[in-house]
């Protein structure tokens, strides 16, 4: 190389972002383990979005899924179990200028996490939220999950379970989240696409998307794989073309329709359920701010804490 | 002192047959008549302190009287200090408010009052044991009978009050009683007649003029009040203070110190005593540009707080006793990935939902100890109102600077305590927060191993291309997890030694009287103020008696055994239990610091702050 | 006697290049040859005990191995424990097995191993230095390369195990290794061949005909393994105890401990290292007409578990660190409604998540103080497997006649150890559940302020017709809400009454040594066995020291103080950090208690129980 | 009364429930706050059922609403905020004998305690739950609850609340609850109504009524009340009775026709969304007790205990 050429650039060009540079630790997902397709797929999505990448931040709670940010090289945290809705929900709202990617499993998220579903939610912060459901408590080796299957044989119900499951879709129709999804990791470039449009999407945007867990639950997922003899339902949307074909899509805006499709019996089906358009919290609380300041013109942090000592005076 | 000023009330006494004679009879419009000059007709001398006991139904508004009647003398050069009561259902109820004013510094609301103004005959026959003997007692004649509830020598005036704001305000006048107490009181107090005019119009701007109206013809009723004989002897000597004092309670306190702490950011649930202080943030942050959050429960409100420092934003959760108990994890998780973090814990009466309204300070071990594993976090504890205030820069610094989670203790008894302070210098109480978002170098380790974390919150680009994880799990100095012998040993120590720096570097705690001798009282947080009074009472009487304050819980200072050793009686003075060892909760932190085991403990568990009496009993039967 | 030891060892120490030899060459069908008699050819002392550490990865079945070769050892008259790391991640990863087998009671795991099994290279490297000197190495030939990496003096056996099995078992042998390796062990321990079969298909049961026959041959190719020179000298003693061993892990024991203490109702969350208890109880209770939940949360699980003991059945909660600090809030409200309650906390590493699958004593401070507001709890710690049955009858009973939460302290270390240990007299140990349905006459009063309380669950008629509301606001002696300051004093000292009662029955620790001289230990839980081996060992060598071992943490017995007075050193011994103040957990406890200073800890955070030589050494460098 | 009468029965005749049997503590509550006509419609379902007295359990959480045990002379729990659901589950499954009644607001039940909703409905224990909703934070004194109408003005919002409030029935709907009912203070026979229907289920019922707070958001049901203009539109069920009018009656085991109505604009409807059959948690218990125990005919709890050890032996 020339001299001149080592020179240091003086403006720095934005990294490039590449599945090389992202991956941090070989990741000690076992082999086969559904979860590393979902992790291909989200190199990809960076790979295709190129943002800036000090601004991403890949976040989870506790359980195999979330060991996921280790495997990231991004800014990243691995929070408690149950926990990381809120957590990522405060760091929205403090620093809108970052893209939150949250991860977590169905325990993490429709057990001990159940309630922070519907409270993000209402909130709407600007985040992407993929669950990645095996229908099972794999961390912990082989224990029910709200999402296994009716008569499922696990450490905790070595006659098979009896609560009724959670239906994932239902339950997060339900809580009125503006982008919500569903895929499966043995079909990476519709785990990629859902990503890709959840992250597209302005507010709490939710997937989830089906990840075998080979060592406690091989096979859960047989009856979407067509290999199998399964079906991979895909989701029509409306295209609002008039014709009549479209009468039977899909309205992502009809939150009674995508209850229904929610209720068809399983596997059901893939893609969005629901796609609308609410303020942000981020955007809702900025608009606050900015109606205190404009009844405020040129006031500084200063000028307002003084004011209000004024008021105790 | 004291005996001083009892000996002058003494003069004042009168003989329980010359009672109930000062009530004018009949009524009229008073509104006309031309203002009374109390200094002129009066030979009395003027008080350096008075104590008012208010004690009515919550509908009389006895609270807002009482508050606008602290920031009168807040206003007029006094210092001031309150007590109130907060009755345990919505509905209403008993209220009480108590007021000591005075021209020098106000450590407690007072043991007993110089003034009981009652409005009922059961508020009379519940507070009277609470007035000094040759007090004051205002009631209303038309609901209450002193005779024989009182005793010998209470200076008596039962005033018509119901029926002179009924002609004055014409019909029922359920309201406005306070309104012409606060008028009457601040006429006899000697305090301004504008001020009291200004602020009751300040407080009462935004409503209909026909309230107003009726607000200044109550209050100049009071102003007013044409007294027929004797009036009550409660002039205040002289303000010996600046007027710039701000009158403010607890919680605004700690809401407006973590403003000016620089704290933009927070969250919490709503939870008495401690709502209050993300009332006033959430209304107040907008105006910062920064966000305050009501969650749907403690446990999000931890996440979401730590969530805003993890984005290098300081920020605050704040609660009471059951929502620290749900905060544990998440508090730990703080400890272990070394997040900056405030938590303001204003405790009330517990175990469990205990008594939501009432004091106490059995939070401590708990904030030292609440979490599982080895994960020591900062306590810090607010001694009075002012202090709400001043703490919150130094939990800011030290959460900061040490990347810890620090929790304020403070307690229902100084959230809704009023009191007159001096407006903090804003050149040097104002942190302006600045986010950082430095690129780090290539050698850039998250968690050096001798030496203090400092986080690159995301947005700083690592120039190493290795970007940390924030974790719960143990890690080594990298971020990555880490369950190594060697390691987990290395960030346990790693972990601790911060708290022996910052150990080191806290001051050995503020001592009043002699740093040996027979008794040393040590308080802590609120119980500052009666264990000083008490100490300063002692002194005055010739008894000899020391007085330590810990404001650091923890880490505790250890040097102080060396003091401890001096003194041959040794007690903490708490609210909490004092539990089957003797040993109040710091009285148990203290004993396991020094292992000093003089240590025992003034301590109860009666929903009631200290009074000084109670201090002084303590101590004369150990 | 560890001396003595060693020498035998030494006598039979070869020079480095004899190293080698004794591997057969060539494979063939091991299983035709003739049984081959140990005792016949063999001139060695026979040994009172012996460690043997199992290398592999978590795929060999290493663990299942040495749970089998543990039950066997149990079977046949000898104690053992266990000692194992379970791999952080799910995916496998090193795995190691340790047992201590011996004709006398075995205190502890074993810090060294007299036997090495390896079966990789990193395996053997990883672990060689825990070979005592001229202890017996056995490594797959296929896999080690031992040259240069044994110390000298080593006797080192490598197999060709891979081949062995490849030829017996046809193909890539896999699976059988452990199979393989029970039989040799077994054969060279002086074990029956009889008794090792039956174990292996006991096991096997279930599985197809064709595992079990593999099974059976690579057991085979194991027991009759033909040594062609000088086989590993490692022939045990005699066994002394009665063959009705039971041989458990700790989770189980607490599991069956809970059944046999009467409790049929429990719910947990799963969480490791505790999970297995509530996985055990899942399985067994309906046979008891018991019924276990799964909850969605530690919340959920310990109001559950509280819900049932409000029904009139005690019941259960398990969990480990996370979910304790998740269960404070419950926890507290059970202390002041005075609700019966166990509570297992299976501990590991900290804070936060920390180290999920390793041993620590870190969760003591937090199960004494860690809800807000003074709510005291009882808290137990078990020592041992068989004493995480038994203590189990003792925490039921405390529940029940004091009506208290009682936390029973475990940890991961217990939780995974086999220990071999006599039957339960079943005469004596067995609780029938008995649920009280009794009318209360009319003048019963739920909360006596000078007794204990004892509730009257639901399907209790009261006779009165005033029925209790148990609560977590403060109440009175009708159970009705009262925040009155005299109430809350009363109560309060109600609540605390009991712990005074309690304390006073407790009796003094167990002691072994003098109770007066230069040194004493102090353990609790699972710090016990190698405390007291490090004490016997003292006092083998003719040094003096005592060991005093504490089971009840919380309310700790005040009298202690009277025997620490009388040493010049006391150290307690447990396993997490010794902090700013040079005080572990329990030595924080017992300053604040007995105000004694000389306590001091020997304390360590690696994740790893202790091993003798670390205390030895700890006390030698102090 | 001659001295033959006075002599005492020999056996005890059941108690006959009457509301001065079982009225407790004069209520706290404020005057004309929606919660009293809940109490009131509560005592006269107690006198109509005539349960045994001991074995009627009148649980709560901690608000306003959840002072009501203190109300009631029955066996009765005043448990933490949010969490009574898991204790009464527990009582549930560990005393089936027992008639559990369990009170609390809307941010008991809502916020805080929102995810044991979905698990209770899991399990389908045998209890009846009735959220008295006043769509604020009564007992704390006004701030924002998750059920606050959008732009509600609290302590904790002055300038109006921002979050997307939570649809109760939509909630409710979604957790897979076998009984949902929805009813208003402001209607006691309704109430009363409900309350019966709901006993009578076998499971988890559950029963959102609105109960207006007046101190703190008065006026905030009359769009409800017939009397201020408003409309009380009552549920009507099919009857499969085969005429046409049924057809647009709803099937309250219609789950996605439930969550239609459940959309319907604000005040919506009133009466019983969702009625179905599954065992209780306590059947399904019962059950694995005798598969497991039909197996070991005649064998004690000794036995069973000596059985496991030998297996450790
Ligand atoms: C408070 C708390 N409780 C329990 C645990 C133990 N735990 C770790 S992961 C996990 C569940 C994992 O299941 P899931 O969320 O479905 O993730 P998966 O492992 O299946 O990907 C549990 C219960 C914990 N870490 N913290
Ligand atoms: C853990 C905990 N957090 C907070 C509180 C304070 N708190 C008491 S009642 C209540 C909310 C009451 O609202 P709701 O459930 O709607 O009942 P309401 O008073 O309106 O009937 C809160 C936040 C508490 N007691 N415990
Ligand atoms: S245990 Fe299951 S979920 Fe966990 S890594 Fe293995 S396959 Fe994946
Ligand atoms: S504050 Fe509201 S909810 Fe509470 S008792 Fe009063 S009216 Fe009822
Ligand atoms: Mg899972
Ligand atoms: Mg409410």
């Amino acid at each position: 190389m020339s001299e001149i050429l080592s020179i240091e650039p003086e403006i720095q060009l934005p990294e490039k972002i590449t599945k090389k540079l992202l991956a941090a630790k070989q990741p000690t997902w076992c082999p086969g383990c559904g979860d590393h397709s979902i992790l291909a797929a989200y190199f990809k999505l960076l790979e295709k979005l190129q943002l800036p990448r000090e601004k991403i931040v890949t976040l989870s709670g506790i359980g195999c899924s979330s060991r996921f940010p280790y495997f990231v090289n991004t800014h990243g945290v691995h929070f408690l179990h149950g926990r990381i809705l809120p957590f990522a929900t405060g760091l929205s709202l403090s620093r809108p200028d970052l893209h939150l990617f949250v991860f977590s499993g169905d325990g993490d998220c429709f057990s001990i996490g159940g309630n922070h579903l519907d409270h993000t939610a209402r909130k709407n912060p600007n985040m992407t939220y993929l669950i990645m459901d095996n229908t099972v408590y794999g961390m912990t080796k082989k224990q029910t999950s709200p999402t296994s299957p009716k008569g499922f044989v696990s450490k905790t119900d070595p006659l098979g379970s009896i609560d009724e499951p959670i239906n994932p879709m239902k339950r997060l129709i339900s809580t009125g989240a503006t982008f919500v999804a569903r895929t499966s990791s043995t079909n990476i470039a519709h785990v990629m696409q859902m990503l890709e449009r959840a992250q597209a999407h302005k507010g709490f945007s939710v997937i989830e998307c089906l990840s075998e867990c080979t060592q406690f639950n091989k096979g859960s997922f047989e009856g979407l794989n067509p290999r199998k003899g399964g079906e991979y339902r895909i989701i029509e949307e409306k295209r609002f073309d008039g014709t009549p074909e479209d009468e039977n899509r899909h309205d992502v805006t009809d939150e009674v329709a995508a209850y229904r499709l929610a209720d068809e019996p399983w596997p059901g089906r893939f893609g969005v359920f629901i796609q609308k358009d609410r303020p942000t919290r981020s955007e809702a609380s900025a608009g606050i701010s900015e109606r205190v300041r404009s009844r405020n013109p040129g006031k500084t942090d200063r000028d307002f804490l003084v004011e209000a000592f004024e008021s105790f005076a | 002192m004291i005996k001083k000023e009892l000996l002058i009330f003494e003069l004042f006494i009168i003989k329980r047959t010359d009672l109930f004679r000062e009530a004018p009879s009949g009524s009229r419009r008073i509104i006309q008549i031309p203002k009374f000059k109390p200094q002129a007709n009066l030979n009395v001398s003027k008080k350096q302190e008075i104590t008012i006991r208010l004690a009515g139904y919550s509908q009389d508004g006895i609270q807002s009287m009482g508050s606008l009647l602290a920031k009168l003398a807040g206003r007029s050069g006094y210092r001031v200090m309150t007590y109130m009561t907060i009755p345990a259902t919505v509905a209403g109820g008993n209220s009480i408010y108590q007021l000591r004013i005075g021209n020098r510094s106000i450590l407690t609301p007072g043991d007993e009052a110089d003034v009981l103004v009652a409005l009922y005959q059961d508020s009379l026959e519940a507070h009277i044991s609470l007035l000094k003997a040759g007090g004051v007692l205002l009631c209303d004649s038309k609901h209450c009978q002193p005779e024989g509830k009182v005793p010998d020598g209470t200076h008596v005036y039962a005033l018509p009050i119901t029926d002179l704001l009924e002609s004055a305000l014409g019909g029922h006048a359920m309201k406005g009683k306070n309104m012409f107490l606060l008028g009457m009181l601040s006429r006899l107090l000697g305090l301004d007649d504008a001020k009291v005019e200004d602020l009751a119009l300040e407080r009462f701007r935004k409503k209909d003029e026909s309230v107003i109206q009726n607000v200044r013809t109550a209050l100049m009723a009071g102003l007013e009040y044409e007294w027929s004989g004797r009036r009550p002897d409660i002039h205040l000597d002289e303000a010996k203070h600046s007027c710039e004092a701000v009158t403010m309670d607890g919680n605004s306190a700690v809401a407006y110190g973590l403003i000016s702490a620089g704290v933009r950011y927070g969250a919490s649930y709503p939870i008495t005593p401690a709502t209050s202080i993300m009332e006033v943030l959430i209304e107040e942050l907008p105006k910062y540009n920064g966000v305050f959050l009501q969650t749907e429960d403690e446990l999000a409100a931890a996440a979401a707080a730590i969530g805003m420092s993890y984005g290098g934003n300081l920020a605050v959760t704040s609660t009471s006793g059951p929502g620290m108990s749900l905060k544990m994890e998440c508090l730990g998780w703080a400890t272990m990935a070394e997040m900056p973090l405030i938590v303001v814990d204003v405790q009330r009466g517990g175990p469990s939902t205990g008594i939501p309204t009432q004091v106490e300070q059995s939070d401590l071990l708990q904030s030292v100890y609440g979490s599982h594993g080895d994960a020591p976090r900062v306590v810090l504890a607010a001694r009075d109102v002012e202090e709400c205030f001043s703490i919150c820069k130094d939990a800011a610094a030290i959460a900061k600077q040490y990347s810890t989670p620090v929790v304020i203790l403070s307690d229902q008894g100084l959230s809704t305590r009023i009191e007159a302070f001096d407006k903090p210098d804003w050149n040097t109480c104002i942190v302006e927060p600045k986010l950082d978002q430095e690129a780090r170098p290539a050698d850039f380790v998250p968690y050096p191993a001798d030496a203090l974390t400092h986080h690159a919150p995301p947005g700083c680009r690592i120039e190493s291309g290795r970007y940390p994880v924030m974790t719960g799990l143990e890690h080594d100095t990298t971020s990555g997890p880490n369950p190594g012998p060697a390691n987990h040993m290395t960030m346990t120590a790693k972990r601790r030694k911060k708290f022996q720096m910052l150990e080191e570097a806290t001051p050995m705690p503020e001592m009043l009287g002699d740093d040996q001798g027979d008794l040393l009282l040590i308080s802590w947080g609120s119980s500052f103020g009666a264990t000083r009074e008490a100490v300063m009472r002692m002194e005055a009487e010739g008894r000899k008696a020391s007085h330590m304050h810990l404001r650091t819980l923890y880490p505790l200072k250890r040097e102080i055994r060396n003091v401890l050793e001096r003194f041959k009686r040794v007690y903490t003075v708490e609210l909490n239990d004092a539990g089957i060892y003797g040993a109040g909760q710091l009285a148990t932190l203290i004993r396991s610091v020094t292992g000093c085991d003089r240590v025992r403990s003034i301590a109860k568990t009666d929903g009631q702050t200290f009074k000084v009496r109670e201090i002084l009993k303590a101590v004369a039967n150990a």
